[in-house]
């Protein structure tokens, strides 16, 4: 098992970004009430454990793919605030230029495919990915996050197939927050522990608690260092909770107000902070320090955004077609 | 209108709603599944409040398995239920394709007659909410291509209320089209409203200079294109196609021997759209009734981009259908 | 544990059973020969004691989905070897009228719902079929065949799910006979004991020697008393082999001639003759009595298949839709 | 032909093999993936042999499920290699439409050119093998409609040997049609014969009365008819798209412009085929060139049917061509 690194840096580090997810998309929900951002927007407020922790053990040439609950996993990815808000805006400068929105972020630059707003379409590609770097003989993984949702679509069942048939460098990543859309885990799946579905595939799997940045960080380095070692792919659950609405048109009819507030009390953005402070890691002034950091950043994302330009019309079909044909 | 008696407002939604209701109320077969259709009350809340009056069993929520369920409803109608599939959005149809083109709409043929399939599938369709490339296609033209289905498109308040029980009533699978920027549209709607034709086109405009041939939200757009133009003296016939597969020729066809001309909007992509078939069929049929080409304005042939101008500028607008009339009135 | 039937007539009915299969598709395999049958053909050969075997537990009222290599399983349904002869001579007297050909065999009146030549696209039909019985509260099972290659689709992980999640009076059949085509097990699943896969989705499952018939009906009379006995679905894996090619085109370059020998010594028709014997319930002129009824039937067959008469070509777009609106 | 300095004879499957493995010993990073391409040596044979040529590695077997392999193929491209993945029959294909619409398709567009696709599928289309209806559609004309993604179908020997390469250096996810009727068929090939373009449409026999526009197998029906024409003194100008997405234009209309009839010659049904589209296209672009309508023959709007009368009554044959042509030139 690898060594869980509570020393006080790293651990920082792990709160600024859970820190920058919370209050860009708390800013993003104001944004989108005040009708800035539009279309779809899934906000991933109570997941921030998950994408931090997992993406700690990712390297710059690995590659991630992601959902359309993805602010989190882009910016713990190390995405500009900037770009993501721009894009939301749909400007020119945003990192699809305006074209993807919300759901469909991507970067080339930091291997982020995406951003898929078909629930489990990105499953595969995870697999070619991987497919991609064996083949290459590169050693890399791909991680692919997918909700509990996504385990009821063919695509995840072909994908966890093909991937452990071909013992593929893919960290299958399941964020587990019991719902899919309004759908509570206990109406879509007949048989609801995520990771046992693992040994269905002949595949390495576990379960984390997904509310504790450390454990998540940790089962991922587990998980990663199985993958880096040759052994196949890997599918980790993280158990977790959205507390907001699943996108902005929705009434929560699907769930109690107890039941969100019993997991609010697990706010992972608390617990880790508890645990820093009683292990002498963190006081008032690194918080306020922190928060001012982050506050910083999401403003001049949002003074970014605001600056941007909308691409030209005449652009619109630019992209539907690569410009040269020589590949 | 909606001062007249007998008629009342409602929207698109409620309309739809309201045909689910009473389909389900009527004929204890009906059922009604798909994602999120029952706890979360239907993704454009078309369903709130029905799980609630019909329970569990008949407002039934599925995994996300557009396949699946799709498949599932199949076979529910082969088992003599009269299932009304939900998929959310035409892109995610996709997935379900092999079910619809390879099972539903083959097996009465392939079986020799021996199994038919009353199924009825709904979704949402069309751009305009800046949903982007995978929530906003308008594929129903498309759907449009296979043979063994048919495919409907309500535009109004009158045909989200009444096509439903008679789709229900058909022997074989039809899928209905909702465009998803009509579900906050009011409309009027007379109190004695019930199940309509699916089988004719409407003429909802009357005109002498061109025929302007379109369907579902299209349909407003064209209508107030119509109304500019009317205003320069220009007569458009405005034409909604309700069905599209069956296409009813007939109707536009006579209109064309009167105006002569033709524009046919369609949200699709332009190659192969519907309108290119629509196109063809009035070179085949109507060609010595024009003086000028027919026109047709469709989408743009990219995916549906986010940012509001570039959606805009890719999919027909008020402003387009005016402009291609005038095109098409100016021309021979 | 249901009891097991050796009784001299139900026996002999099973011994008969399989060798109409047999000698039924080693006539269909010489007119493919002659040119009489063409398309796609696919033998059952080698696997006659599943089919048979599950078929005893079926009630009429019972429907059954199959697959594209079918004969056997129409032919054991109880279907007439005339109108199934005639369908693969594209007759207007075949059970499809000549529009299905032996992928396509259908029977409203034996609940036959095909002959589906997209693997694994019967699973969702038998699904719904299901379904309906269960909200009509109809105690009623349906049988829905599939191979082992059919597992990989997401057609099977679909229809698992839900058919556990609402508990649907299903009998998932895998007729595992080792290959997909020409792909062995170990190249299409990462995990290859199917009859486990149950337990991914809550499932009751089972396996069994599907090359013996009295095996096969046995485990499968414990499956279906439990399907019966409401307690849902229920996964039963044969473990089968087929003796002859894929199709007609197959030069079977993927398995040696080792292997298929092997698997002939354990012929379910050579078998379940042994055991009769045995028992003292068959002796020469049982058998020979037996091969001439089998003979004739399929004698009849062709000869009535030869003496149909062409679909007029004015009928061709007949059925594409219903002729009454009124459902 | 075949006689001819440097020609050799080659049936259609050979050219296909001979492409892939050419592409295989070019470029490392290509690779072909599908269900039975290795070990059994793929459905139509085409692949026979190069699984000992290249290993399982590089010929690749897939379980059954097309979504997956399709949508790894995807992937394997975006990670840089230069996937050739084969689905065994176009209708198989909808299992995968979701990953070759919503992704390969659309990727590049709504991620504002930060992901190209440089995929390859191939599939087996079309009817006239008594395969019925799962296995004997024609829908790459459907595809057609899709933007992002190229569509060719090679009908000559030396289009099947060449297209693949050509194909391969696009940026973007093309789709090649084999119809299946043709694997068996020998053409002569140039024994210097490579790369072809894949952006023009070829006129493969003039003529002056009519234009013939059709494309793979087809053609050769078209041909066989244009011949049987000649004899009456009807010059059929016959005209191979090659490209069906995108079409090139120029040449149909430029024919037309001599011809001034023109027939589109098409196995897919007929309501929304391909024919459709370019009947439109004629409607807009060439409608003063025209002496009569433009026709279609297409296939007839049914599943296709297992019985050979019935098949071939369901798809265009070359009797019906000359009959139609007659019908077109007598007009007007
Ligand atoms: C194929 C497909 N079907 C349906 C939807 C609509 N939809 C969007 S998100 C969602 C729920 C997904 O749940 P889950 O995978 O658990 O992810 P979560 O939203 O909980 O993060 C649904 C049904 C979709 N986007 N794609
Ligand atoms: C969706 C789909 N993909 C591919 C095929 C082509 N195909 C026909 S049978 C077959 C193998 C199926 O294997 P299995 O399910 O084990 O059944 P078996 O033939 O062994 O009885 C394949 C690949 C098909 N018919 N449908
Ligand atoms: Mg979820
Ligand atoms: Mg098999």
């Amino acid at each position: 098992m690898t060594q869980i690194r509570l020393e006080k840096t790293h651990a920082l580090e792990q709160l600024r970004q859970m820190l920058l997810i919370r209050r860009f998309e708390e800013k993003s929900a104001e944004l989108y009430s005040a009708t800035k951002i539009r279309g779809f927007l899934h906000l991933y407020i109570g997941e921030e454990a998950v994408a931090v922790g997992v993406m700690a053990n990712l390297e710059p040439e690995d590659a991630v793919v992601a959902t359309y609950r993805e602010h989190g996993q882009a910016l713990a990815r190390g995405m500009s605030a900037n770009s993501i808000m721009a894009e939301m805006y749909g400007k020119q400068e945003g990192c699809c230029r305006g074209r993807g929105g919300s759901m469909h972020l991507f970067d080339a630059e930091k291997r982020f495919y995406g951003g898929n707003a078909i629930v489990a379409g990105g499953l595969p590609l995870a697999v070619g990915l991987g497919l991609a770097d064996k083949m290459q003989n590169r050693n890399r993984v791909t991680c692919c996050f997918f909700g509990d949702g996504a385990v009821a679509e063919g695509d995840f069942h072909e994908s966890m197939n093909l991937a452990s048939l071909w013992k593929l460098p893919v960290l299958f990543l399941c964020e587990n927050n019991l719902y899919a859309m309004g759908t509570a885990i206990c109406y879509h799946q007949a048989q609801a522990d995520i990771a046992a579905k693992g040994s269905a595939y002949g595949m390495a799997s576990a379960s984390v608690d997904g509310m504790d940045v450390v454990a998540v960080e940790t089962a991922a380095a587990e998980a990663v260092a199985y993958i880096r070692a040759g052994k196949g792919p890997y599918l980790l659950e993280c158990r977790t909770y959205r507390f907001r609405a699943h996108s902005m048109f929705d009434s929560e009819l699907y769930r109690t107000k107890e039941e969100v507030k019993e997991w609010k009390e697990r706010d992972p953005i608390v617990q880790h902070t508890s645990r820093m402070r009683e292990a002498g890691l963190l006081d008032d002034q690194d918080i306020a320090s922190l928060e001012q950091q982050v506050a910083e950043e999401v403003e001049a994302a949002v003074a970014f955004a605001e600056a941007g330009t909308d691409e030209p019309i005449e652009e619109l079909t630019r992209f539907v077609c690569s410009e040269r044909r020589v590949a | 209108m909606n001062q007249e008696q007998g008629m009342r407002t409602i929207t698109y939604r409620e309309a739809v709603k309201e045909a689910i209701r009473e389909a389900m109320q009527r004929d204890e077969r009906v059922f009604l599944m798909g994602e999120d259709v029952a706890h979360y009350g239907g993704c454009y809340a078309v369903s709130k409040g029905l799980l609630a009056e019909f329970g569990e069993e008949r407002i039934r929520d599925t995994p996300l398995c557009e396949s699946g369920f799709v498949g599932a409803g199949i076979g529910a109608a082969l088992g003599g239920m009269r299932p009304i599939v939900e998929v959310m959005t035409v892109n995610f149809s996709l997935l379900a394709l092999d079910q619809i083109v390879n099972s539903a709409a083959t097996l009465l043929h392939m079986s020799g007659g021996n199994f038919n399939v009353p199924l009825v599938i709904r979704m949402a369709t069309g751009a305009g909410k800046q949903l982007a490339a995978q929530h906003a296609h308008s594929l129903e033209g498309w759907y449009t291509h296979i043979p063994g289905i048919r495919v409907l498109a309500p535009a109004t308040v009158e045909d989200a209320r009444g096509m439903l029980w008679t789709a229900l009533q058909d022997p074989d699978p039809v899928l209905i089209f909702e465009n998803n920027t009509l579900y906050n549209m009011e409309g009027a709607l007379s109190t004695e409203s019930g199940a309509v034709d699916i089988d004719r086109a409407k003429v909802l405009r009357t005109g002498k200079d061109i025929t302007i041939i379109t369907y579902s939200a299209n349909l407003f757009k064209c209508l107030e294109a119509a109304e500019r133009l009317a205003g320069e003296g220009i007569e458009a016939e405005v034409i909604d196609l309700r069905s599209l597969r069956p296409l009813d020729d007939a109707v536009y066809l006579q209109s064309i021997k009167k105006t002569h001309r033709a524009l046919i909007v369609d949200e699709g992509w332009r190659s192969g759209s519907l309108a290119a078939e629509i196109s063809a069929r009035i070179m085949e049929q109507g060609f010595y009734d024009l003086d000028a080409p027919v026109e047709r304005l469709c989408s743009a042939e990219v995916p549906i981009p986010y940012a509001r101008h570039m959606e805009e500028a890719a999919i027909p607008q008020a402003e387009a259908v005016y402009a291609a009339v005038k095109k098409v009135v100016q021309h021979g």
